[in-house]
Formats: structure tokens, C-alpha cells, sequence
């Protein structure tokens, strides 16, 4: 009985390491981090070895949707390729990629303002834009153009042909202009709304 | 505007400070002894030392908030039937309390994450001929999808540019930083004790002399009213508007 | 007999696509995936349902060393705590960042009164909290959720699914209970622990 339970205990340890490595791990890899001390220990490693088999049976049953097998002397968990016709179609569904509110704010200042480093996107919206321009990066909008030659050499952004390509413009020159009259426009409605002037 | 957790003795803030007095001296944090824990407070503030001005500052908002309610507790009640008076520690007890709920909810967030940080998760595993069918993001999809054109975002830009002017606070940027006393009040009552020494009385106004500045005046003022409580002076003023003489009662 | 397997087929393709997909997956995109004509169908949009709550039950088994989560609306397989030690020895941990005091005290403002911004968090703390607030978008445990639709149109913060799973709870009504009643027994606490009594 009592066996019996360490066995079943095993085969959820075991379980646990094998689904959190998610590549294929040797299961003297395995054997070892059960039990540094017994990893030697000829009677463990065959108790180990049981509770392997035992949890590889276990995926057999048709119910379950993933198995475990061996490769050589690794052990991997993997899905049942008869389902993989839903998983294509998860993998494939369309994502609800949207463009977020955070994302266009940092586009627009990427665009108007490159090349530009994270600390200047920052300073503009006045929180940290990291996750918005990884997005910005992954859907291919915006791309590293080099770095300042400032301490930290911090990388600088710019809008990629992509970017131009989707919004049908030809180059950047086409961008509306925003010009140093109009900064200084801003500059004076925010001091008007102060209600004080602002030595610049 | 990214700087460090700074602290202040172990202090995250005002209230963090103003619980740890009221825990302290085990105050009810629903009757607050003011006048007490008002000059615990300036007592810490005192020995600050290197701290920087926008985090002191935050601590000066809280010694004025102080001092402005013990002035209003001092001030004698006006006589109202109908309604009683609020008390003016009111609101101070509720910003109290709201603090102190959250602080207490961050210490049952830190049990919980450390429970929650012994579990593992997996990254995706796509069979091969699973991924094979992954398409990429199409960015001009997206953007028509999302209805963004460049004139939208020309717009965007223009709004967080005035955004950002708008955050620097005009008012606060003009302050410089926020410098030490250069006249200290300790300082000035161990000066003003130093000259009355040995002489039976002495002229306000020939204390003003030796230092000039409207802050010093203030200081010196302060500095007599404070000898005075201590009982080391006393004054007098013979007529209106007349010479105020000080009065050594020491020795 | 027949819905019962196909309800097992329901289970095991379901198993097989949160496996695969290792992240948090909207439950409504694996009824879609699972068979994109009938997703729209009530009856089946319940049987899934059903079959997943089976699962979850399943792997409640305690001869299993993983289990699956739910995150609000999304399902996601992770390892039971109880396997922590193996598993540290066998894979290495990414570097935990451990929260500071401050950090965690404006993440529990932000938890509880989201969406939040940073003036309303800086009141309640009564000092400036921008460097909380950057290290927690950092570290992914807050993100923007909008503008106030006020002066200023400030940041509007609210917690992630990586807050969910950092914490252990499968939505924010699983939040430890702060009201003014669950601060007087906190007070009586620590009278009891000064002991004096405090006349409320």
C-alpha cells in the first residue's frame, strides 16, 4: 500500500518536471532531482523507472488529448496528432490583434518623431511604453535603426517599409508636418491654462 | 521622472511615518493627540538629511497639513448649537485609515505571491506541422482593421505632444530645489541666549541688528517666543508700539 | 454512450490545445477551434463548457502533478505547487523579481480601486509613485487600460493575467476582502497584540 502511494507520488512529480521542461529531459535528469541523495541508488532508480511506465500508460488512455514518450533514454510530453485539426485551427484563428490605444500613441510618436529611443516615447506619454513598442515591433511597424551614441548606447526606433506599405504612403516626407510654430502653440495654450508664464 | 524607491528612516511616505508614530506611542488613531504627534513628526523631519527635494517635499505637505490642524484645534470653538463642529482631524483619519487598508492588503498579496511563485508553467509547444500554418501578423490588415489612418495619427501626436505640456506642472518647475535654513532656529535661540547673557535685559531691536534678512527676522521671533516657553526669558512692552525689551531670567 | 464519448473526445482535444499552447487560452476561441460551425450553438458552447469542467475536475486527481487554471475567462495548465522542490532542481527558475514594499503597495492600490491612475494612487500613498508604477508594467503585472475622460485625459491602470497567476487566483474576486469591517478586525488585531484597548 504504502508503495503504492509513493508511486502515484512519483508519477505526479515526475508529471510536474516533464510538463514544465516541455522538451524532452533524461530520466536520470529526472531521477536525480527526485531525490539527489538516492539518485544512485539502484532500488530507486527502478522504483522511478516503474512510475515512468506507469505515468506513460496512463497517457494511453483514449481520453486524454496529449502522450508521453520516449525518446531513446528522454522522456517528452506531446500532443495526439489526431488533434491537430483544432489545434491548426486555434493556432490559425484569426488573432484579435487590434491596435490598443497605448500601441497608437506609441506609433504615432514614433513615427513623427524618428529615430527615437524608449526614454524619449516615455517622456512624451509619461509612462513607460515598452510593452506597446514590443507590439509595435512584433506586428513589423517599427524597427531598430541604430543606437544613440549617449551612455547605455539606448537603441533608437524608426517606422519600417511595412509602416509606409500599410498607410499607402510612399515615404516619410509625406508624413504631415508638425511644425516648430505649432510646438510653440502648445507650449503657450498649456501656460494660458496654468495661468502662469513659464520661463522656457 | 524614473527614480528610485527612496525612504526616509524606513519610511515609504507621510503616513507611513504618521502609523508608525500612532502605532508607536498606541494612540487612537480615531482621537489623535495632534499637538503630540505634530511635533513627533517635525522631530523626524529634523533629522533628515540627504533627502531628495520632491520626496521631502512630500513629508512638508504633510508637516503643514499638520500644523494647520492643530492651529484649527487650538483656536477657540465658535459657540454653534445646531450642529456640531467637524473635526478638522477628519479627513487626515480617513487617509489614515484608507492607507492602512492597503498596506495591510500588500502584506496578504506577499504571502500569496510567495504561494503562488512554487508553480511553473510551460511555453508553447506547436508540433512542427502544426506551425507550419502560422501566418504572421499582416500589419496593413491591422491597420485597416483597426480604421487608423495617417491623418488619425497625426492628430494622436499632436494631442499627446500638448499632453505632455500640459504635465509639467508649471507652477512646481518653478521651483528651484528645495534647500536647508541657512538660519536654524536651535541655532539662533543658542545666539540669542549667548548675548542676553550677563546682561539684564536687552532691546528686540538690537537683536535684529546684528543679522539682517526677513528670514532671519522671523527666525529671531520664533526664537524669543521659544525662550520664552522655556522660561529662560521673558518680555515686556512698556507702551504700544513701544521698545519690546527682553529680560534675562536666568541667573 | 454517445455523448459520453464524445464528450471524452471533447476532453482530449480541449487537453491537447491548452497544452500545446502553454499560454492562457480564451475558452470561447477553443469552442471555436473545436468545430467553427457550431459555435454559435448554445448546446454545444454547453457541452464544451462541461467538458472542461471535467477536465479541471480530472486533473484535481491527486495523483496528478499538474492541474489546470482558470484566469477569468481563459484556461491555462500549470504544475501543483506541491512539486516546487523537484522541479527547481531539475529546471532553472527565471529569476523571480521580488516585489518591494513600496512595489506591492501601490500593485495593492491598483488591484483593488482599478482602473486607477497614478494621481489617485499617489493620494492614497501620499508620496509620488511613478517608479512603483514603471516597475510594475515592467514586470507585467499592471498595463494601461484607457484615458480618464478628464483635464489632463491621465493613464488609466489595471492588473493583468500575469497579476492572476503571479498571485494564485483565477479572478480579482478571489482578492483577500479589505473592507472598513475587514480593517476593524485588523485593529482589534493589533490592539489585542499591543494590548491596550482602543475605544473606536
Amino acid at each position: 500500500m504504502e508503495q503504492e502511494e509513493s508511486r502515484m507520488n512519483l508519477m505526479a512529480a515526475l508529471e510536474a518536471m516533464i510538463f514544465s521542461v516541455g522538451d524532452a529531459v533524461e530520466e536520470d535528469e529526472l531521477i536525480r532531482a527526485l531525490d539527489p541523495e538516492r539518485a544512485e541508488d539502484k532500488e530507486y532508480q527502478k522504483e522511478v523507472r516503474e512510475a515512468v511506465n506507469a505515468l506513460i500508460a496512463s497517457y494511453e488512455d483514449e481520453n486524454r488529448g496529449i502522450r508521453l514518450i520516449r525518446l531513446d533514454s528522454r522522456l517528452q510530453l506531446c500532443t495526439k496528432n489526431e488533434y491537430y485539426d483544432p489545434l491548426i485551427r486555434l493556432v490559425n484563428m484569426p488573432k484579435k490583434h487590434s491596435l490598443t490605444d497605448v500601441v497608437l500613441e506609441t506609433l504615432s510618436i514614433i513615427a513623427y518623431k524618428q529615430p527615437v529611443t524608449r526614454a524619449e516615447i516615455e517622456k512624451i506619454r509619461g509612462v513607460s511604453s515598452d510593452h506597446a513598442v514590443n507590439k509595435l515591433l512584433e506586428y513589423n511597424l517599427i524597427r531598430e535603426v541604430g543606437r544613440l551614441d549617449a551612455p547605455g548606447h539606448p537603441i533608437l526606433f524608426g517606422t519600417t517599409d511595412e509602416f509606409l506599405r500599410s498607410f499607402g504612403i510612399s515615404s516619410m516626407d509625406e508624413l504631415p508636418d508638425i511644425s516648430p510654430d505649432q510646438l510653440a502653440d502648445f507650449q503657450k495654450q498649456a501656460e494660458e491654462e496654468a495661468g502662469i508664464e513659464v520661463p522656457v | 521622472m524614473n527614480k528610485p524607491d527612496v525612504k526616509i528612516e524606513g519610511f515609504e511616505g507621510p503616513l507611513d511615518l504618521l502609523l508608525h508614530l500612532i502605532e508607536k506611542n498606541k494612540y487612537n488613531i480615531f482621537d489623535i493627540p495632534i499637538v503630540e504627534i505634530t511635533e513627533q513628526y517635525l522631530g523626524y523631519l529634523e533629522h533628515m538629511t540627504e533627502v531628495e527635494a520632491d520626496f521631502l517635499s512630500d513629508f512638508l505637505v504633510m508637516a503643514s497639513t499638520l500644523i494647520a490642524i492643530k492651529t484649527r484645534m487650538l483656536l477657540p470653538k465658535e459657540e454653534k448649537e445646531e450642529e456640531e463642529e467637524d473635526d478638522p482631524r477628519a479627513e487626515l483619519v480617513k487617509s489614515l485609515i484608507e492607507y492602512k487598508m492597503y498596506k495591510y492588503a500588500a502584506l496578504e498579496l506577499k504571502d500569496m505571491e510567495l504561494d503562488a511563485g512554487h508553480v511553473m508553467y510551460k511555453k508553447a509547444t506547436i508540433p512542427k506541422e502544426v506551425r507550419q500554418y502560422r501566418e504572421e501578423v499582416d500589419p496593413a490588415e491591422l491597420i485597416r482593421e483597426s480604421d487608423v489612418t495617417m491623418a488619425k495619427l497625426h492628430n494622436l501626436f499632436q494631442t499627446l505632444l500638448r499632453r505632455e505640456a500640459d504635465r509639467v506642472d508649471p507652477v512646481r518647475s518653478r521651483f528651484g530645489t528645495i534647500t536647508r535654513d541657512e538660519i536654524r532656529l536651535e541655532d539662533r535661540m543658542a545666539e540669542i541666549q549667548a548675548e542676553i547673557r550677563g546682561l539684564k535685559s536687552i532691546r528686540f531691536r538690537t537683536l535684529l541688528t546684528r543679522k539682517r534678512g526677513k528670514m532671519n527676522l522671523i527666525v529671531s521671533f520664533l526664537a524669543i517666543l521659544e525662550l520664552m516657553k522655556t522660561g529662560v526669558i521673558s518680555i515686556r512692552q512698556e507702551e504700544r508700539f513701544g521698545e519690546i525689551m527682553i529680560d534675562s531670567l536666568e541667573g
